[in-house]
């Protein structure tokens, strides 16, 4: 009996149907345990069950679950309060929802340690505060006077650790910690979370459905396949050597190869063309001083964090936030600003792809609804002919025919995002602007979906604009690739221009934090140089929105003018003072 | 009879108070002290402390509180002499009055002749709101001959004077008063609150010109509309008296216990009015088609479950000295009524009839000369009408429609406010001049079987002519608390004729 | 702390809070033109009825002019809302007083009813809707819901005769009317309001107390609510401190908008228990076409009305920490 | 179909069937409560009133003597009838509005808010008050006075559902394409819309079915002799103390059509629920 934690036979079932089949595992105390596993899995079923929680509608139904001497699921309802949150304790995947918006975070933070009766409130916030300090978070003194609204995904996240380690726990949950994060914010939370861990001496379970992350943080690993367990092993090995046939198509999957034949570069007459566009809601602007071009057939990927208008320059294009200034000019022509000045070609022309297929598809209606409906709207198509062309689609996006009586609200989140996208081909547009497409999808169903856009795009000619904030997928199937940060454009140039050591300080930062799918990565990465001291910024000056986190910047420069746009050795153009971005910084 | 009246008037104080309303010796001695809650029936912001303006039986009883008039009536609903000592005229049209000695207002000034002239007076202003304008009218003069004595000379004969002073109306203020808020009256009790619309509380006038009374130390009259609402609230011993008892609430009552039934045959009744002025019912045709249309036997039984007396489409009711025995009584009769529609050029869409939960009995009056109207090819609509704001809004106002008329001391009266062609409250607007000149002829003749001949010809003309039908007199019906004392039926209206808070005690 | 939350609840609350009063007012206008114009449509006038039957033409055509009935109503609107701003409603022919001094008996009157109705059925609709949300789907859940149910279920006249036959004619507990002098005690005047107060309560309860338990289990199905659970917190606790500042919002809106119902809706129960409140004396001024006091009635329960609805809009605007500072 | 229906029916917890017997119970009585009613529902049948049940009478007589049955058949309809068209009018119109709002620019929502704040500012029995005196009592008017009065709770739900499904991902696809208005109303929104405003209709069917009854108490109700289930329950009020049938069961069936209506709602799969009932 020298494991922490054991997992013996654990059934979970909901409804008449068993979500959890006969699971089993064991960590040593102080050791990390990652559950990995699509949607679906149980992976967070299980994390849930080593508390004794069941969601509403499930219930486990056997097994054993063993915390140090406790015998979990043989605890009733005030034995499994008394051990939730002190002993154990939980992080949940989205702390934005997961802390009461109405409440100051100190609250909520102290809660745990003052409801088990562990310190009294006082000692409590002294214990807090000190966890705020060590998990690195800005005003750790002040910040527990805040409400969550006034925090970001990051902050809240390691506040959110905080909470969870305030009463010493003995056991660790984390699910899915970091997967709201950008990725940027991912690498320091991550380091915050191994550190603090450590320090507490606690064992965890990491639930995760990235194999990098989980490499960065996990001793062992187990492969979770709708709620069975497929391989059980030591992290090393999992990802080495991984013996089971479902976790090496996880791996295949994690690491997205270029799918896409290469598309023309900037050409003379170009398929869409922006310049100097600006744009905002209300008085706040979003995008400052866009310039873009994509040519017939190609394809330029835009990449930024969550917040950094990516989603806003879509809209600006599809006419439904005309923009305050610039030019979008559309085969030479310059399009009306706003959508009910344009007339149908015009939008026929572009077509919007939404990042959620749930949302974006109309419950009330059927697939043959929804594809039929551009058939007719825009060509006239009715009865039969659209009835066949509606076929026509489902087999060119690769589904059943016969799916087209269908609702979709029983259809799962790849076939949805395919119908999403025949919906858009239905138009026969020339340009397709895809938003986060792959981002709402399991890895291996996200790859398959790059794969059929590279798949289109070679057959029809589209032209692509692919707005993601994974890095790597846009470089799978982009041409050119833009990144945006707070609304400006801070890099843009071919994709292979990317593969050059200088460029901007921001893309810098973005391509360093992926995480490598190998352990220890995250160990030589090294914490971030604290940026530079720098003098009071000018006020009203147009600077370098970057300008705060900028590990590199230039007192008396970079906070006092405007950065110049400027070419660099690979090619690009960048937003940035420093003549050749990071990579004087860097070497 | 008549003459005897007039000397009994004329003799002054001694003969009123022997009269009935002096407690019998049946009866216990009255007790001083106590305090009782009268329900009345409807209460509003029209409420009104100005005797002239009173118009319905909360404000009766209220004016009974806080005046008096120079008579008053007693159990036969004969009049007696009040605050005048005598009261006396040789040709019915000069009338002498001697007022009693002593009596005070409210306010503790003396009463004087001149406070009867300007009380009498002001009723003939139309600027007063008066209601009894018409019959005030007949006063061509009243003037103050000394301090005590006021000489009311008249248009034209009218032997009925000294009931008509009785009513309410008739009662005597302050001279000079215009602003009611306050009453400043010679009444059993003073004015302690009066909210309109919510309630109004006497305490006992210590000063009142009648010795030993009131009997009760406090008064407090309330109106509650909904009839159920007040015989629950006198079930529950909230209020001692309510008026106006549905006949279906009186087995509650009476299995109580502790609580009984006044029960007042009255000339009270709900009549069916149809307008001269309108088609089709300015057809005579159609008016006796509806005649021959009541049910009265049903009406009786059904509505009233026995608490009526079913009428012949006059006012007279049968118990009274003037009613007219031998004229046939009309009864329902299908046939009839169908060859007088026939005859009254009918309207094809049916015939708005107006009724209200105000006039006692007319909603489901209403749906009895639905059905019987529906056998015989009259269509008629139901529209049934809140109680509120009924007689100013909707009574007189459509062509068919309900009306409710409170019994009247003599039959002069309620001829000449409802069926003298001139009368505001001419309900169905018919002309007769015949009619109108045997009313004059009645009020000049003393003599009581000429005067019955004449009521008799009238009393046939508007069964056969006038526009409303009087299928029943409704018997009134008042619950009180059997710790009430004194309460005896007057046949002008229930809770005595409204004027039960001088006679009444507590025995508690 | 302080200092920048009172400026954040300045900076993003109080415009919220002035655009609603200001939208408010306009609907205030928009009601004034319909009541007033609605009094005119009804038939007959102030002249007719108080001169009575007696009335001649040119005596109505005199108290009209006494009375400035015979302008036009463009301009009889403009001095009354002119009027009402300057806080005089104008004169009630009918009670012979002014049309302020009428409400001023009677407002208190409808006030006190209104107050302690919402007091009891707030805290009763309250408990109930969080006893539902709380074990929804339980026997409990269902109990609570036909109870709630079946209070509504019947008219409210029925419920409150039957108050009176069983409270008062049977068990001689409650007086079966609350007329009550003013210069009762407090002990005299709740017993006469506790039938009213009960049959007004029970209307509104079921309303609320089925509001009180969506808005909570809406938000029982947060995430937070997991996470608190997760904490090691009782579910009752849960409820009291991490649900219910979040739910304040819509349960305060639905209570309000409940509430407003006890000011107008309360005229059957006004008529039963012969209470002198606000909604009868409105009745009185239909029927007596005293239209200075209807119009000054209606303008009454309208204010009530949108100062009711302003008072949950601003309690949802402070009850949401991202409205109230940023 | 049937089998649709059948497996709708089953899926319905013990409560759901109870409320959707008792609505469909009412509905028949609704629309063959007349014809079988045993005697003229306005005829004098019973020598006695508020007589108890008997073979002649089986939910016994009134207060005038007519036959309790009877009048019940009869009346059901006017409630059913009546209550329905009403909620009908009201779910109708609000949703209508609220349609409008989710599509036109903002002046107009505004504007529209404002009028329909206007009216639910208005206590309804008084409104329906001043109405019956400028026009007089009629099915017409109730029907209108129970619409104005409910169809301002109506379209307060109905704009908050519409104006969220307005911001769908799927309405800006549609509005992407170049559609028009009316298209994104009645195709995109309104689909959405129908479940939880079905629920809300139920409510709000049973809030007007009381409404007539309290206008009945008022006199401003259905007009004698004809009597919905409410003006059965006042006319006859004065049997209470006596426990009279007449006046039970007429409240019996009140209470069973809206404790049913309710029953089936809240039983009723989907969001509803938590969406109805917002006044």
């Amino acid at each position: 009996m020298n494991s922490h934690v054991e997992v013996r036979g654990l059934n979970v079932v909901a409804g008449g149907t068993s979500i959890v089949a006969d699971v089993g595992f064991s960590i040593p105390r102080g050791g990390v345990l990652a559950l990995i596993g699509e949607s679906g899995s149980g992976k967070t079923t299980i994390a849930m069950a080593l508390m004794g929680y069941a969601r509403l509608g499930c219930r486990i139904a056997g097994g054993t679950v063993r915390v140090g001497d406790k015998d979990v699921l043989s605890l009733d309802e005030d034995g499994l309060a008394a051990l939730r949150g002190d002993r154990v304790s939980y992080i949940a995947q989205s702390a934005a929802a997961s802390f009461n918006p109405s409440r100051r975070i100190m609250d909520q933070v102290v809660e745990p340690a003052v409801n088990h009766g562990r310190m009294d409130r006082k000692a409590a916030e002294a214990k807090a505060v000190a966890l705020f300090r060590s998990l690195a978070l800005p005003d750790p003194d002040s910040i527990g006077e805040r409400y969550p609204h006034q925090l970001s995904g990051g902050q809240l996240q390691r506040l959110m650790a905080a909470m969870a380690l305030i009463t010493g726990p003995e056991l660790v949950i984390l699910d899915e910690p970091t997967t709201a994060l950008d990725v940027t914010t991912q690498i320091e939370v991550l380091r915050a979370f191994k550190q603090a861990v450590r320090e507490q001496g606690a064992t965890a379970v990491y639930v995760s459905h990235d194999l990098a992350v989980v490499a960065q943080m996990a001793d062992a690993i187990v492969v979770l396949n709708k709620g069975r367990v497929r391989e059980n092993g030591a992290a090393v090995q999992v990802l080495q050597q991984p013996q089971d046939e479902y976790t090496r198509t996880l791996m295949a999957a994690a690491r997205p190869e270029r799918v896409a034949v290469e598309g023309p570069g900037a050409v003379r007459a170009p398929l869409l063309e922006i310049k100097g566009l600006n744009a905002g809601y209300g008085a706040t602007p979003i995008l400052r001083d866009i310039n873009l071009t994509i040519a017939r057939g190609a394809t330029l990927g835009v990449i930024g964090e969550s917040g950094s208008g990516k989603s806003t320059l879509a809209r600006v294009i599809a006419g439904m936030l005309p923009p305050s200034s610039g030019s979008v000019s559309f085969d030479g022509v310059r399009l009306p600003p706003a959508l009910s000045m344009r007339n149908k070609e015009q939008c026929r022309r572009i077509q919007l792809v939404f990042q959620n297929a749930d949302t974006a598809l109309n419950p009330a209606h059927s697939v043959g609804d929804i594809i039929g409906r551009p058939l007719a709207f825009y060509h006239g198509l009715k009865g039969a002919a659209a009835v066949r062309r509606v076929a026509e689609l489902l087999d060119l996006i690769k589904l059943p025919a016969s799916l087209a009586g269908r609702a979709c609200g029983g259809l799962s989140g790849g076939q949805k995002q395919r119908i999403n996208l025949a919906r858009a081909l239905a138009a026969k547009p020339d340009l397709i602007m895809c938003d986060e497409v792959t981002s709402a999808l399991d890895t291996v169903v996200g790859a398959a979906i790059l794969d059929l856009l590279a798949e289109l795009k070679r057959e029809l000619g589209l032209a692509y604009l692919f707005i993601s904030h994974d890095i790597a997928t846009v470089r799978a199937i982009a041409d050119d690739i833009m990144v945006l940060y707070a609304g400006t454009q801070v890099e843009t140039g071919r994709r292979q221009g990317y593969d050059a050591v200088a460029r901007h300080p921001y893309t810098d930062l973005l391509i360093g934090s992926v995480p490598e799918l190998r352990p220890g990565w995250l160990e030589e990465q090294g914490a971030r140089p604290v940026p530079p001291a720098i003098r009071q910024p000018k006020d009203g000056a147009d600077l370098c929105r970057f300008l705060p986190r900028c590990s590199w910047r230039v007192s008396g420069t970079c906070d006092q003018f405007t950065p110049p746009r400027r070419p660099t050795p690979g090619g690009n153009t960048i937003l940035c003072h420093r003549p050749e971005g990071a990579s004087e910084g860097a070497s | 009879m008549r003459l005897s009246r007039r000397q009994m008037l004329g003799t002054g104080l001694a003969a009123g108070m022997t009269g009935l309303l002096m407690p019998r010796l049946a009866h216990a001695q009255p007790k001083r002290g106590g305090h009782i809650t009268a329900a009345s029936l409807s209460s509003s912001t029209a409420d009104t402390l100005d005797p002239a303006k009173g118009a319905l039986s909360t404000d009766y009883c209220r004016h009974a509180m806080f005046y008096n008039g120079l008579t008053d009536y007693d159990e036969n609903g004969q009049p007696y002499l009040c605050l005048a000592e005598s009261l006396d005229s040789d040709d019915q049209i000069t009338w002498r009055v001697v007022l009693r000695r002593g009596v005070k207002f409210h306010d503790g000034s003396t009463l004087t002749a001149d406070d009867v002239v300007f009380s009498l007076l002001r009723l003939q202003d139309p600027a007063s709101g008066s209601k009894v304008r018409p019959i005030a009218s007949q006063m061509a003069s009243v003037r103050a001959v000394s301090p005590r004595d006021v000489e009311i000379v008249l248009t034209g004969a009218n032997v009925d004077l000294p009931s008509i002073l009785a009513q309410s109306h008739f009662y005597i203020i302050k001279a000079g008063t215009r602003e009611f808020s306050k009453a400043n009256g010679t009444g059993p009790f003073r004015c302690q609150t009066f909210q309109a619309g919510v309630r109004t509380l006497g305490v006992r006038n210590e000063d009142y010109f009648r010795e030993g009374r009131p009997y009760l130390d406090s008064l407090e009259l309330i109106g509650i509309p909904d009839e159920v609402a007040r015989v629950n609230a006198l079930l529950s011993g909230d209020v001692h008296m309510v008026i106006a008892v549905n006949p279906r609430s009186t087995r509650r009552i009476r299995e109580s216990g502790t609580h009984d039934l006044l029960i007042t045959p009255s000339g009270l009744y709900t009549n069916l009015i149809m307008r001269r002025d309108s088609k089709p019912t300015g057809n005579p045709d159609f008016v006796l088609g509806m005649k021959h249309l009541f049910d009265r036997d049903l009406i009786k039984r059904a509505l009233f479950r026995d608490f009526a007396t079913i009428g012949n489409d006059h006012p007279i009711p049968p118990f009274d000295p003037f009613y007219r025995a031998d004229l046939p009584q009309r009864t329902l009769d299908l046939d009839k009524a169908r060859y007088h529609f026939a005859r009254a050029d009918l309207p094809s869409t049916p015939l708005p009839l107006y009724c209200s939960p105000a006039a006692e009995g007319s909603v489901d009056m209403a749906s009895v000369l639905q059905e019987y109207g529906a056998k015989v090819g009259l269509k008629l609509a139901v529209n049934r009408m809140p109680a509120d704001g009924y007689w100013s809004t909707h009574w007189m106002k459509h062509p068919l429609g309900f009306g409710n008329t409170n019994p009247r001391p003599t039959a002069d009266l309620v001829f000449s406010l409802f069926y003298k062609s001139t009368a505001a409250w001419n309900e169905s607007g018919w002309q007769n001049e015949r009619f109108d000149r045997l009313l004059l002829d009645a009020r000049a003749q003393g003599d009581f079987a000429l005067r019955k001949e004449i009521y008799g010809e009238m009393q046939e003309i508007v069964a056969a002519e006038c526009g409303t039908a009087i299928p029943v007199f409704i018997t009134l019906i008042d619950g009180f608390d059997k710790r009430v004392k004194g309460l005896r039926p007057i046949r002008l209206g229930g809770f005595m004729g409204y004027k039960f808070p001088e006679h009444v005690w507590w025995e508690g | 702390m302080a200092g920048p939350a009172t400026r954040g609840l300045l900076a993003t609350a109080l415009p919220l809070i002035v655009k609603r009063i200001a939208s408010g007012l306009l609907t205030l206008l928009l009601v004034s033109l319909v009541v007033f114009f609605i009094a005119q449509l009804l038939p007959g006038d102030m002249a007719q009825e108080l001169l009575g039957q007696a009335a001649t033409a040119d005596a109505v055509a005199a108290l009209r002019e006494k009375f400035g009935l015979d302008q036009p109503a463009p301009e009889r609107y403009v001095r009354w809302l002119l009027g009402m701003l300057t806080g005089d409603p104008g004169y009630s022919m009918v009670a012979n007083m002014p049309v302020a001094d009428v409400i001023a008996a009677r407002l208190p009157n409808s006030l006190l009813l209104a107050a302690l109705a919402a007091l009891v059925s707030v805290p009763v609709a309250l408990t109930i809707g969080i006893l539902s949300a709380m074990h929804r789907d339980t026997r409990l859940d269902r109990g609570l819901n036909v109870a709630t149910l079946s209070m509504v279920a019947l008219p409210e006249f029925l419920v409150a005769t039957l108050a009176v036959l069983i409270f008062s004619v049977q068990l001689r507990w409650l007086p079966s009317i609350a007329l009550v002098p003013a210069d009762a005690s407090p002990w005299l005047i709740l017993r006469a309001l506790a039938m009213p107060v009960l049959s007004l309560a029970v209307i509104v309860i079921a309303q609320m107390a089925r509001m009180t338990r969506a808005a909570i289990i809406q938000q029982l199905n947060q995430a937070y609510v997991e996470m608190a659970l997760l904490k090691g917190i009782k579910p009752a606790r849960v409820v009291l401190t991490h649900v219910l500042p979040n739910a304040i919002g819509p349960i305060v809106n639905a209570m309000v908008l409940s509430l407003s119902y006890l000011l107008g809706g309360a005229v059957i129960v006004e008529t039963i228990f012969n209470y002198p409140g606000l909604a009868s004396l409105m009745v009185n001024a239909v029927t007596s076409r005293d239209m200075p006091l209807l119009q000054a009635c209606a303008m009454i329960f309208c204010t009530a009305y949108l100062l009711l609805a302003l008072i949950a809009d601003t309690a949802a605007i402070l009850a949401n920490p991202r409205l109230r500072n940023r | 179909m049937m089998n649709a229906t059948r497996t709708w029916v089953k899926a319905l917890p013990f409560s759901g069937r109870v409320g959707l017997s008792l609505v469909l119970l009412w509905l028949f009585l609704a629309v063959f409560g007349p014809l079988l009613a045993p005697y003229d529902p306005g005829a004098f049948v019973a020598h006695d009133v508020f007589a108890g049940f008997t073979a002649a009478h089986p939910l016994g007589s009134d207060y005038l003597g007519r036959d309790v049955l009877s009048r019940l058949l009869s009346g059901a309809r006017y409630s059913v009838g009546l209550a329905l068209a009403a909620a009908l009018v009201a779910s109708t119109t609000g949703t209508a509005l609220a349609l409008i709002t989710a599509v036109s620019p903002r002046w107009v929502d505004e504007g529209i808010s404002r009028f329909v704040d206007t009216l639910i500012s208005i206590p309804s029995k008084i409104l329906s008050l001043v109405l019956v005196a400028v026009v007089g009592s009629s099915l017409p008017l109730l029907l209108l006075v129970a619409s104005i009065t409910y169809f301002p709770g109506a379209f307060r739900i109905a704009r908050s559902l519409a104006v969220n499904l307005a911001q769908m991902d799927y309405v800006q696809v549609a509005r992407c394409r170049g559609e028009g208005a009316v298209y994104i109303a009645l195709r995109e929104i309104l689909p959405n819309m129908i479940h939880p405003m079905l629920a809300d209709f139920g409510l709000r069917f049973v809030f007007i079915v009381l409404l007539l009854s309290g206008l009945s108490f008022l006199g401003l109700g259905v007009q004698p002799p004809d009597a919905d289930l409410g003006s059965l329950v006042r006319e006859n009020i004065s049997g209470l103390g006596e426990a009279a049938p007449a006046i039970l069961v007429p409240a019996i069936a009140i209470a069973t059509l809206t404790v049913g209506v309710n029953l089936l709602i809240d039983s009723l799969p989907g969001r509803g629920r938590r969406m109805a009932g917002k006044e």
